[in-house]
């Protein structure tokens, strides 16, 4: 592989590894929100997570550029006070992925924390536990192999993401071109088909070893739990 | 301490309404049908349920009140509950899952240690392991010492028993009865089989279809043969109140003077004078018209208050000990119809009243005498 | 239909060409208008496309190696300029065409840290290579090729522009024309680059309605079209 | 039929290795203490658990055999299941699960009917609910139920009563005592209550630690009060065989000659000279030298045995009521250890055990005579 | 809207539906497979599965396009034995909304497999249900709510496909532009933003709709079930 390549392959890693780390709390207290609470602009809150799924990426990429691009209401709020600034940037790319991964993680993450008999949740709050003591210390270890798999699946989503991604950040060799845009790239010129395949290669292996891992822990943590 | 249940839970197109106290020394027993309503109680006063109107409370302090809007969360309630289907958690192992409430409970509160609970309900061996390592016997052990290592401020259980073989069943019963004493808090006790309460309860509350349909100290309600249907024919009985007249430590024996009369029964842990309860069932209690050599060695002579016969060929028959008959001084005995006829049994008559000692169930009572009686 | 014509066209080509379509009355024209180098691929696949007009020459090329373009039927339809475009909306004056108004433009904007020139991915979006060309030209691969922010098309790169993300894009004089929120601050001298050229053909499997309606995208009307758009000769 | 179990099963480090025949007729049932094994066994005779060796077999025609590598899967081997939990299906209402095995059962099959069931186990008003509108007990009563429908070949109840209350448990242990007698199908019956051994049981396999500690008639093994710390104290007795001498319909008494004495107990429904067997238990017969009035009408002449003084003040004493003592004509008395001092008991001593009539249970034993002895 | 916009709304409608419906018995295969298999080869179809989870959906566009097309291999089988084609065609839309959307609904309806107590299934099985039968009369019902959010998830994501649709498919109004690709040719035409942002509403409306959809018969199953 050429350093350009390589270069890729490690950005894409720290991208969907930094996206996944960032959108796991999140993901964790939307689910939360969504499995457990009942309030008013639910449906709404459901519907926002869930958008990125529903639209095609390029659309949600245009949507973040608008968002947090400088001219962007929460842009320039955040570079003004901040400094920050997303486009073209690392941080875009991960921000690009993060949002495209949250529905699927949320998705997972609720159904992992819906999976836990709420009984065991009830004997650790009669135990002395606060609400959120007996989440902690009962459900979310009980739901770890589900987070686990939501995790994976929102690394995966990550590693795979590409409208959002050059939408909102374009192609920035070393910032934000991951190993898809190397790939698209590749793809569309008219000599790239070796260079596409090699990448692919490389994202399909990645993946394969994420998943891999993934299973392994599970099995792991589930035979630890006594769950076939 | 003393908790009180007064609530309304709604439950499906049913509710359940009832008053429960439960005082703070001894046991009360929560027994009725299955459906009644007696786990819906139970949940309701731990927090899990929240009940539409009423009122929870231990000690005079509120712990719910649907009328000033106090709810308090079930860990801030400190009630330990031990619950049907034992709830451990599975990702602990057996000691995290005994030591999960006790490292939640203020350190000040009294209750007993790890190792303590250890002995006594045999989880040695089990230590180390998983939930999903345990049979379900050894599993509900598991869930009872973990309430109990939670120092609660009052004791709930729902049929704790339920899944343990029948010696290790005794063994718990032995401990459980052996808690007021310790322990000092409200236990309500709910269960079906008529054994333990018997065995346990100072008080009993008779739940059917969600309401209170009896109520009071063990020593009136489970005497009340009449109630029969309820509690099952062949497990009602007597309490008898006494105090010990002497120890017969070689044959293990005790003998408890009640109405005046001496009975022997195996030995209970009481000094001399001490009050004893007594319980014996109605269909252990033979009658005759005069006292006999037999190893029943027990014969009490009494008179007859009044003649049940409801369903053939049973009679049951109740006869006042001493003269003023008075609660814990009247004894069941459950008889053929023929028996009543051949031995001319009627109300006035008097009788002889013939018990194996080893029919006999005694334990202290010292501690409970007062409760019962303010509280009755 | 007898006259359904399936056009394959560079999403650049969008607006004009289906301005074209309509003003010409070809009701039973239908346009996939996507990157030029997917369709050329679909069409070497057997997609059923009759006409193909494409962004560059190359994919052109790979789609007559495939054997599907109409023997001689394939010709330079229009031709564009290059030019350097920068937020704003100021009304359309006569650009420098120098390369050192080119140069000074580019030079002043890389001078702040971090800005980049948004332009197409010079790895296969067609812009993209003729900025590299035209760069490479003037002297300022050197210092632009890294800073370049690669959309993966020509509206992308101008978004970019629009929404003053970069300071300066490189696109098509017509792309810039069309956007309400650039202005073009200069055009590339016209010799910096290789000619930028749309080929169009026929494609095998050509019916008589795309033979009409190839005929009236080299005729006068779609001509007028085409300069109004800013279109130039090929 | 009769169901072998001769298996093998690989249970986390442990295992439970054990041999069990399951007669044709009446209902063998696995005790033990909790995790010994009980429910590990019955899952692997219904095919739920693959055996590491050993054979299934019903009637000679083999469900599981190793060696041959036949596994029949188990809705082939058509064995009627309950849970011990249950396990109702809570998409469906209560009649849809009753019928689900009764859908799938061959049509030729015999089995009760499901008006038969709903009327006996009181489902009529639960036909329409869903699962999850049942207490935990209701719940059950279905399970049971709808392992009746599904037409077995045999039956594996993995401690059906344990969350039923009294006198629904008392209903349908009746319901279940009938059964052997209307389904002539082996029933292997798990339990941890002795009560619902003695009323139900024919034969007895004592599990331990993953094996058969001790196995026979339930009349032999009932009565060995060895194994008292198994099975536990108070439950002990023995098991009397005898024939019906008269019915007393006045009485709704029955009297019944054994070992040529005779006995009064509740109503037995049997014709005159019909085999038929009763439970007493040791804690409720008393000794006496000599035959004396009392409403304990039922005194029987013996010679003693053996007397087992193990635990102060308990003794466990064993009449032969017969010259020879054969099995079902001894009875056992638990008495305390002063009285077999006062009473001067001994082997070899005449001696008299008075009980009550309610204190004996009687059934119809004329079915199963003869396959017990040729099991035994 | 214009006619072009209700026929590319119209015509994503009948794509997302049909390949849910598509999906759905194929990703309940897939899922049991994975579920309860154990078998060579179980993570090798586990990896392929999930592949367009990982590459960028051009990728799978383009490799639809190579296996699919007239000149591969699948493709001409397919067109030379059965006639089918797929290339360019609503089949072929189809296709790779399906194929996209497997590793989702493969995943949903694998966690509400394994939500499901296997006890249950054992009861049945006791009471003389064939393995097939036990699951397809215990399992299945039980599993529905799970299946149909699963399905409505599918539904999303292929109402959003656009990667692999315009690669593999192209993007000709009336047989393959679906709303995505609708709206990104709206957003390649300089004065399109109005239609996008008109198509980008439908877009969010109809997932609203189903959405709403589904969490009402959730909720009306799970009552029914007796879950909560
Ligand atoms: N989750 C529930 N939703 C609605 N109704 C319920 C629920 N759980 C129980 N019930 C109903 O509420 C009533 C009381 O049930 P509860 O579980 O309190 O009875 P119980 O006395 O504890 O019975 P058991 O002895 O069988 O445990 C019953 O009629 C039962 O059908
Ligand atoms: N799923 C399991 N995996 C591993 N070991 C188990 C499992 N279930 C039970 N065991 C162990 O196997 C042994 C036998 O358990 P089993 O459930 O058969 O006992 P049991 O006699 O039915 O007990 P109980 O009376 O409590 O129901 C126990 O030591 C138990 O800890
Ligand atoms: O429309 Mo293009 O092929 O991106 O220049
Ligand atoms: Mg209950
Ligand atoms: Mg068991």
């Amino acid at each position: 592989m050429t350093p350009l390549e390589l270069q890729a392959l490690w950005l894409s890693l720290q991208v969907a590894a930094t996206a996944t780390a960032l959108t796991l709390p999140v993901a964790l207290l939307l689910a939360l929100a969504l499995a457990r609470g009942r309030w008013p602009g639910k449906a709404l809150l459901e519907a926002a997570v869930n958008l990125p799924l529903v639209l095609p990426p390029v659309v949600i990429g245009y949507a973040l550029l608008l968002g947090f691009g400088r001219q962007g209401p929460l842009g320039r709020w955040l570079h003004e006070w901040l400094g920050v600034s997303f486009v073209f940037s690392f941080r875009g790319a991960v921000l690009a992925a993060a949002v495209m991964a949250l529905p699927l993680m949320v998705r997972a993450v609720r159904q992992a924390l819906e999976a836990v008999d709420r009984g065991l949740e009830d004997a650790a709050r009669t135990l002395g536990a606060s609400r959120l003591d007996a989440f902690a210390s009962v459900t979310l270890p009980l739901a770890a192999p589900g987070l686990l798999s939501g995790a994976v699946l929102g690394f995966a989503a990550s590693l795979g993401e590409f409208g959002a991604t050059i939408t909102f950040v374009s192609n920035v060799p070393g910032q934000t071109q991951t190993l898809p845009l190397a790939i698209y790239s590749a793809l569309q010129s008219a000599d790239g088909e070796a260079a596409a395949l090699r990448l692919v290669a490389c994202s399909v292996l990645l993946a394969l070893a994420a998943l891999a891992l993934a299973q392994w822990s599970h099995r792991r943590v589930a035979g630890w739990l006594g769950q076939r | 301490m003393s908790l009180l249940i007064d609530v309304s839970v709604a439950r499906g197109d049913t509710g359940v309404t009832a008053r429960i106290d439960v005082p703070p020394q001894g046991i009360t027993a929560l027994i009725g049908r299955s459906g009644a309503g007696k786990s819906t109680l139970l949940q309701a006063a731990a927090g899990l349920l929240r009940p539409v109107t009423g009122r929870v409370a231990i000690d005079g302090s509120t712990l719910f009140d649907a009328a000033s809007g106090t709810d308090l969360a079930p860990g801030a309630r400190r009630l330990g509950v031990v619950f049907q289907d034992g709830r451990l958690f599975p990702h602990r192992d057996v000691r995290a899952n005994l030591l999960y409430g006790a490292k939640r409970a203020p350190a000040s509160a009294a209750g007993p240690a790890l190792d303590e609970v250890v002995a006594l309900l045999g989880l040695a061996p089990l230590l180390a392991r998983r939930p999903h390592q345990l049979s379900g016997g050894e599993r509900q052990r598991v869930a009872l010492g973990r309430a109990l290592l939670g120092k609660p401020r009052a004791l709930l259980m729902d049929e704790p028993l339920a899944s343990l073989d029948p010696p290790r069943r005794q063994e718990l019963l032995g401990y459980l009865a052996a808690l007021p004493a310790r322990l000092n808090l409200p236990i309500l006790y709910v269960t079906h089989q008529m054994d333990e309460v018997m065995r346990l309860a100072d008080r009993v509350v008779l739940l059917a279809d969600g309401r209170v349909a009896a109520e009071g100290p063990a020593l009136e309600l489970l005497s009340d043969l009449t109630l029969g249907p309820l509690v099952g024919r062949f497990e009602a009985g007597s309490v008898l109140a006494g105090s010990v007249a002497e120890q017969l430590g070689d044959w293990q024996l005790t003998t408890v003077m009640v109405a005046g009369q001496r009975v022997t029964v195996p030995q209970v842990a009481a000094a001399p004078g001490a009050a004893v309860r007594l319980r014996i069932r109605a269909r252990d209690v033979a009658l005759q018209r005069e006292v006999l050599a037999s190893s029943a060695s027990n014969q009490l002579a009494g008179t007859v208050l009044r003649v049940i016969e409801r369903e053939a060929p049973y009679a049951a028959v109740e006869l006042a000990l001493g003269p003023g008959g008075a609660p814990g001084e009247r004894l069941w005995a459950l008889v053929t119809q023929r028996s009543v006829q051949a031995l001319a049994v009627a109300p006035g008559q008097p009788m002889v009243a013939s018990f194996k000692a080893v029919a006999v169930e005694g334990r202290a009572a010292a501690v409970h005498t007062e409760t019962e009686s303010s509280s009755s | 239909a007898d006259d359904e014509v399936v056009v394959f066209a560079a999403a650049s080509l969008t607006d004009v060409l289906q301005a074209i379509a309509r003003q010409g009355g070809f009701t039973g024209v239908r346009f996939s208008f996507a990157s030029s180098s997917t369709l050329a691929r679909q069409i070497e696949q057997g997609a059923t496309a009759q006409i193909f007009v494409s962004a560059d020459e190359p994919w052109m090329d790979a789609v007559g190696k495939a054997g599907r373009l109409l023997p001689g039927t394939r010709r330079d339809w229009v031709g564009n300029r290059l030019a350097l475009v920068a937020p704003g909306s100021a009304e359309p004056t006569a650009p420098p065409e120098t390369a050192e108004a080119v140069s000074r433009l580019l030079r002043a904007a890389l001078a702040t840290p971090d800005s980049r020139i948004a332009t197409g991915d010079p790895a296969h979006v067609p812009v993209g290579k003729y900025a590299q060309a035209a760069l490479g030209t003037l002297g300022l691969w050197a210092e632009a090729g890294p800073r370049l922010a690669r959309a993966d098309n020509v509206r992308s790169a101008l978004a970019f522009v629009e929404r003053g993300e970069a300071p300066l894009g490189i696109t098509y004089r017509t792309d810039a024309l069309a956007s309400r929120k650039v202005q073009v601050v200069a055009l590339f001298p016209a010799d910096s680059h290789p000619p930028i050229r749309y080929p169009a053909a026929l494609l095998t499997g050509a019916g008589p309605a795309a033979h009409r309606f190839y005929e009236h995208l080299f005729g006068a009307e779609a001509g007028a079209l085409l300069k109004a758009a800013g279109f130039s000769a090929p």
